[in-house]
């Protein structure tokens, strides 16, 4: 099978593997970086779980090809606490119940960052639209709904 | 054999790659690599292309080029194009509108494609490798080609009117979507109208009948009813899991026109 | 155009558990050297947080923060028998196993605790902050973290505990149909309100408002999420989901998340809820199985609801938009 | 969320210390930073692929099978067909002494449903998988088939499961599981209003946002460890165990969080194919749905069918309620003859009714087998019961909150499956419910109480 180099960054580190040539990105995410973070909830791109950020816009790893990905800063959920610390987000969802399962919570995670790196101060209906790409099965989506706009008030307050 | 991507530089290398069996062109995946994923053993070779002016957005003396590879996203946040934002959020949720491309779009069975319905009410001319289409001409023989951009003049905001309805809110598959250019007269009257259905047949076509008997129309009740009694000539609405062909035809007069009168 | 409202109520009850087959759980519960506890289990968390109710009620019997409990479960190497996470048995088999467990291995504790403080160890009581002492004499008293260590070093006893939990069988009386296929059950009452678009058979959940009984919330935020998320699911039930839309015919069957239709965050309604307790007396600290009856009662307050809106009955589910449609059209023509 | 502690406050102490309150998950922090293990998030070296060839028709003879294209595809390492099961009839709830086993893990001579699993590829690559199976040749001979209720029931139907004989399960009580309390029609000949009313559902899927599977790993002993996300360990061990006729001793299930199961993942069916794959190659074996085969593969809520007779009184007591309750199993039992007779003691729905005559039937159709649902036997009962209720009451004239006081039942009551009522609490929860949805009742509703009068 034809391996073929791909470099990118992934959550600030530098990674450079040879993959399939046709792989996807989550599949060397979680097979051969393992980055778990991004799951395969569904591998169509109709579920969201596998979300992940590069270059600033969410995508769905499951239908990116990782060798289109050279060059290109990926960030997954995986990586978003530093130093022990967790992203204002992962705190939120914790503080409000925002998770059970957890499949989801990931993808989840990363498709409200996506929104509040561009827009801090989203309305209901901003966030909404935000997550509307991603699939929960178990909380009814109200749980996630209120903590995506806790972290959004807690940011706004920090940097105040 | 393994699947494969193949990287192509010109977009007429790749037209020439996708004629080996089993490639098919990649734009933003959400097709091609699904159906690969899904166990599609026809595919064997995905073919890109990095041509940069596959990815360029023009917009000139009121007419605008997309790249077969523009995003939908990228059209919704263009500051040029806010008229048709609209018909580009319309597509997915966000991660599907970062990756969707116009190209895919054109492709796209329904009950995808709703920007191709934009396009078709646009009245855009689609770009090949084989030649410039009309978008009709380009919808109804599109198998085998290769886009390389589409291009249509952009209409003023008041002009140009788009409606998608879902069952699941605020992103779900079509169960139909309404494109419409309203041409106004001097009068306030409707002077043209060009309006394109999704989910009308399998891919997006004209509601000539409807555009007729709104020549001459004011956008009041009354007035509108000829055209959304005739707006179902000719459909022939598809039957999937989000709606049955008969629901569609019933309600694509309800929501053409609320669609006239919002 | 009209859209028109209208308002729905059902009542219902529910079972707790699966005895027509016999319906049996296993809890192990031992100390560590330093007075931790760990429950081993071979049950299966889904996502409904069974780890952490059974850490709750592992520390409330004990005697010890919840924090101090470390749940080990799902292997079976190492885990006794569960018979498995459904029919809103978990909190209620699971969590009597692991009561009888932790209450063997904290009669052993207090043994040790009395040797130490020579006393009797039915004079002996947590305070649930770590510490053993006399009743009425709060000084008298030895921490969790020492009677452990003495325990393990001194006494060589094993603070620990076995828990089983049988709702033995009940085989239906063939002619009667006289049968116990379950134990406690909890309640629910459901009104919700729609709007009906009558010209497209749409229906908006204008409110969900959800009242249920459930013996005892043994963590509110957590029983909190199983009902938001199960009126979500009532929800989706009633309006949205089926995987054969034109059943029985098997054509156009959904296979993602595309075509398998469910309530989208847009589409969610404003829901309130509110539990009562009424502690079954089997339960364990009185709780019932909460997680499957809360997504039932929205089903059918929704279809009277619909009914009350627009005057269709609609009794196929689930109740699309197109059935909705094709009832008033029927109405119109009689 | 409200508690509502007014209600009960007698026979409830609030003394607790770690129970009672909203402590955090132990478990979510690892959720939502992605460290949480699922059993899909491990890889081993050597690692193959599961690919399963499924029927693509209702029902079908099988004439012949012919591998040797897929087999001689490169990355293939191994086909199965159901002469490599040991044990390759089984039903899961065998276990509870509930037959007759009535499935094939991989189809013999004919298939049953659109999907049965009929011949397994296993290659080093999914990729290598998928294509083999491609090439996978099977040559059927298309039966007649039944996909709904009445169909399968109909005099001279097609028998869609030759274990069972007829298209229904037979109970130790005849074809249906039956509930009789007091006199049913001396019920409905005092009634002065009587409704028979029929409703139905289609199947439902569980959905969870993972699907089933597992990952197997020999441990070179001669033992298996099986990563499954199934919701109950030991039941699919000791399937496992019958179905491979391999002592339990030698495999080792291992679970961990599962990402929902919601009734979904209680059957037995990845884990017995992949620990048998992983034993015949020596390799690591995974075995996992795809989001196609969650949908239309696992088993789904059964589609029912069921008519209510109603006797009810100007004054709103139901006197008489008779039910027909029939669950589409599809194919195979797997938990269906127990899900009908769950609902035959649940009928009564939460009200007291003096005459209740119950049949629930388990139904074989050529469907995608059904099993368990969040709500099994219970939810789609609920949907026709309160509709029912809504039917019955404005029949009458009568409200429709009202009208459920009036039949609610109370402690001490005695139901139609001859159980004494302990624990009551509907009729506070219609209280509650009037209070907080503004829906006004009588003041004589909201004097009652469940608690035994005395």
């Amino acid at each position: 099978m034809a391996k073929v180099p791909v470099q990118f960054t992934l959550n600030g580190e530098e990674k450079a593997e040879f993959v399939d040539s046709g792989a996807t990105l989550i599949k060397v995410l979680r097979d051969k970086l393992g980055d778990t973070s991004p799951k395969g909830g569904c591998n169509q791109g109709t579920c969201g779980s596998c979300s992940v950020i590069i270059d600033g816009e969410l995508k769905l790893s499951c239908l990116t090809l990782a060798e289109t990905c050279n060059g290109v800063e990926i960030l997954t959920n995986g990586g978003l606490a530093k130093d022990g610390v967790l992203h204002p987000l992962q705190r939120s969802f914790i503080d409000e119940f925002a998770a059970q399962c957890g499949f989801c919570t990931s993808g989840m995670i990363m498709a409200a960052k996506a929104l509040l790196d561009r827009n801090p101060n989203p309305s209901r209906e901003d966030v909404v639209d935000a997550l509307s790409g991603n699939i929960c099965r178990c909380t009814g989506y109200e749980p996630i709904i209120r903590a995506v706009l806790t972290a959004a008030r807690s940011n706004s307050q920090n940097a105040a | 054999m393994p699947l494969a991507l193949k990287t192509c530089s010109t977009i007429a290398e790749a037209g020439a790659a996708l004629k080996d069996g089993g490639a098919r062109y990649i734009g933003g995946g959400t097709l091609v690599v699904r159906a690969a994923n899904e166990g599609d053993v026809s595919l064997s070779t995905y073919v890109r292309s990095t041509d940069p002016v596959l990815s360029a957005i023009k917009v000139e003396a009121g007419r605008a080029t997309l790249g077969a590879s523009v995003t939908m996203s990228s059209i919704a946040r263009h500051p040029d194009l806010s008229a048709i934002a609209g018909a580009a959020k319309a597509v997915g949720g966000p991660a599907i509108r970062n990756m969707a491309t116009v190209g895919g779009n054109l492709f796209a069975p329904a009950p995808y494609g709703d920007f191709a319905v934009a396009l078709l009410a646009l009245d855009a001319t689609v770009h090949t490798t084989t030649g410039d289409f009309g978008i009709e001409d380009f919808l109804a023989g599109r198998d085998g080609k290769v886009v390389a951009s589409v291009s249509f003049d952009v209409p003023s905001a008041e002009k140009f009117r788009f409606a998608k309805i879902s069952r699941t809110k605020p992103k779900g598959v079509s169960v139909l979507s309404i494109g419409a250019v309203l041409e106004p007269d001097a009068n306030g009257k409707v002077k043209s109208a060009r309006i394109a259905l999704g989910c009308m047949a399998d891919r997006p076509i004209r509601a000539r009948a409807a555009e007729k008997a709104l020549a001459g129309a004011t956008l009041r009740e009354e007035d509108v009813a000829p055209a959304v009694a005739a707006v179902g000539e000719g459909v022939q609405p598809i039957t999937d899991a989000i709606a049955s062909a008969w629901y569609r035809a019933e309600v694509l007069p309800v929501h053409f026109r609320r669609l006239l009168l919002e | 155009m009209a859209i028109r409202r209208g308002r729905g109520v059902a009542a219902i009850n529910y079972p707790t558990g699966m005895n027509l087959g016999g319906d049996p759980s296993q809890a192990l519960v031992h100390s560590t050297p330093t007075g931790n506890f760990m429950v081993t289990l071979s049950s299966v968390d889904l996502g409904q947080g069974l780890r952490q109710v059974m850490a709750q009620i592992c520390a409330e019997t004990i005697g010890v923060k919840t924090d101090q409990v470390i749940i080990d479960t799902a292997d079976t190497d190492t885990g006794p028998h569960c018979m498995g996470t459904f029919a809103s048995r978990g909190t209620h088999r699971i969590g009597n196993a692991v009561i009888q467990a932790a209450k063997e291995a904290r009669q052993v504790m207090l043994e040790v605790a009395a040797e130490a403080l020579e006393v009797d160890a039915g004079d002996l009581d947590t305070d649930g902050e770590g510490n053993i002492h006399v009743k009425g004499a709060p000084q008298k008293a030895i921490s969790i973290f020492d009677t452990a260590l003495m325990a393990h070093f001194k006494l060589g006893r094993s603070i620990s505990g076995r828990g089983m939990f049988l709702v033995p069988r009940s085989y239906p009386e063939v002619e009667t149909g006289a049968m116990k296929p379950s134990t406690c059950y909890a309640h629910a009452c459901t009104v919700a309100e729609v709007d009906v678009d009558d010209e497209t058979g749409e229906v908006t959940v204008v409110s969900v408002k959800n009242v249920f009984e459930i013996g005892r919330a043994l963590n509110p935020r957590m029983v909190e999420q199983q009902l938001v998320g199960g009126s979500w699911m009532g929800m989706s039930h009633a309006l949205y989901e089926t995987t054969e839309p034109y059943y029985p015919s098997r054509d156009h069957a959904g296979t993602d998340f595309n075509e398998y239709l469910m309530p989208g965050p847009g589409d969610i309604a404003p829901t309130e809820i509110v539990v009562l307790e009424r502690p079954a007396a089997d339960g364990p600290y009185g709780a019932k199985g909460p997680g499957e009856m809360c997504a039932n009662p929205q089903i059918p307050a929704l279809a009277n609801a619909v009914f009350d809106a627009v005057g269709v009955r609609i009794d196929t589910m689930p109740i699309t938009p197109e059935r909705i449609l094709r009832a008033l059209k029927e109405q119109r023509a009689a | 969320m409200k508690l509502a502690k007014s209600y009960f406050a007698d026979e409830r102490k609030d003394d607790l210390k770690e129970l009672g309150k909203g402590l955090q998950r132990s478990d979510v922090p690892g959720h939502v930073t992605g460290k949480t293990s699922y059993f899909a998030d491990r890889t081993f070296p050597g690692m193959l692929y599961l690919k399963m060839v499924r029927s693509p028709h209702d029902h079908a003879r099988i004439r012949s099978v012919d591998l040797s294209e897929a087999e001689k595809h490169p990355g293939v390492h191994r086909i199965l067909t159901h002469k490599d099961i040991p044990h390759n009839l089984y039903t899961i709830l065998i276990l509870i002494q509930v037959g007759p086993e009535d499935e094939h893990v991989l189809a013999e001579d004919k298939v049953r449903w659109k999907g049965e699993a009929v011949v397994a590829v296993l290659a080093d690559s999914e990729r290598a998988a998928n294509e083999a199976a491609a090439k996978v040749k099977i040559d059927y001979e298309v039966l007649p088939s039944v996909l709904d209720i009445e169909s399968a029931l109909a005099p001279g139907a097609p028998v869609v499961n030759e274990h069972h004989g007829q298209n229904f399960y037979m109970y130790d009580s005849g074809a249906s599981r039956k509930v009789r309390f007091g006199d049913v029609e001396k019920g409905f000949a005092e009634a002065d209003h009587i409704l028979e009313q029929t409703y139905w559902s289609s199947p439902i899927e569980q959905a969870p946002m993972e699907t089933t599977g597992c990952i197997v790993a020999p441990e070179g002993n001669d033992r298996f460890t099986c990563y499954t996300n199934t919701q109950a360990m030991f039941f699919t061990l000791d399937n496992t165990s019958i179905i491979l006729q391999m002592p339990g001793h030698k495999l080792h299930m291992v679970g961990g969080t599962v990402g929902g199961g919601f009734g979904g993942k209680v059957d037995v069916t990845v884990e017995p194919i992949a620990i048998l794959a992983a034993k015949l190659t020596g390799r690591p074996v995974s075995f996992i749905y795809s989001r196609h085969e969650e949908m239309q593969i696992s088993s789904p809520r059964a589609a029912e069918k069921i008519v209510l007779k109603d006797g009810v009184m100007k004054d709103g007591r139901i006197v008489a309620r008779q039910v027909w309750g029939y669950t589409d199993a599809g194919a195979y039992s797997r938990h269906s003859p127990y899900g009908a007779q769950k609902g035959a003691a649940h009928y009564p729905g939460p009200y007291t009714i003096p005459n209740v005559w119950v049949d629930t039937f388990c139904v074989y159709t050529n469907r995608t087998p059904s099993s368990a649902m969040r709500g099994f036997g219970v939810t789609i009962a609920d949907f026709a019961l309160e509709v029912q209720m809504d039917k019955l009451a404005r029949l009458i004239g009568m409200d429709p909150l009202e009208f459920r006081f009036v039949n609610a039942y109370r402690d001490g009551d005695m139901k139609a499956h001859r159980q004494e009522t302990t624990g009551a609490a509907l009729i506070e929860c219609m209280q509650e419910a009037s209070r907080v949805a503004n829906w006004p009742v009588a003041e004589k509703y909201l004097k009652m109480s469940s608690y035994k009068e005395s």
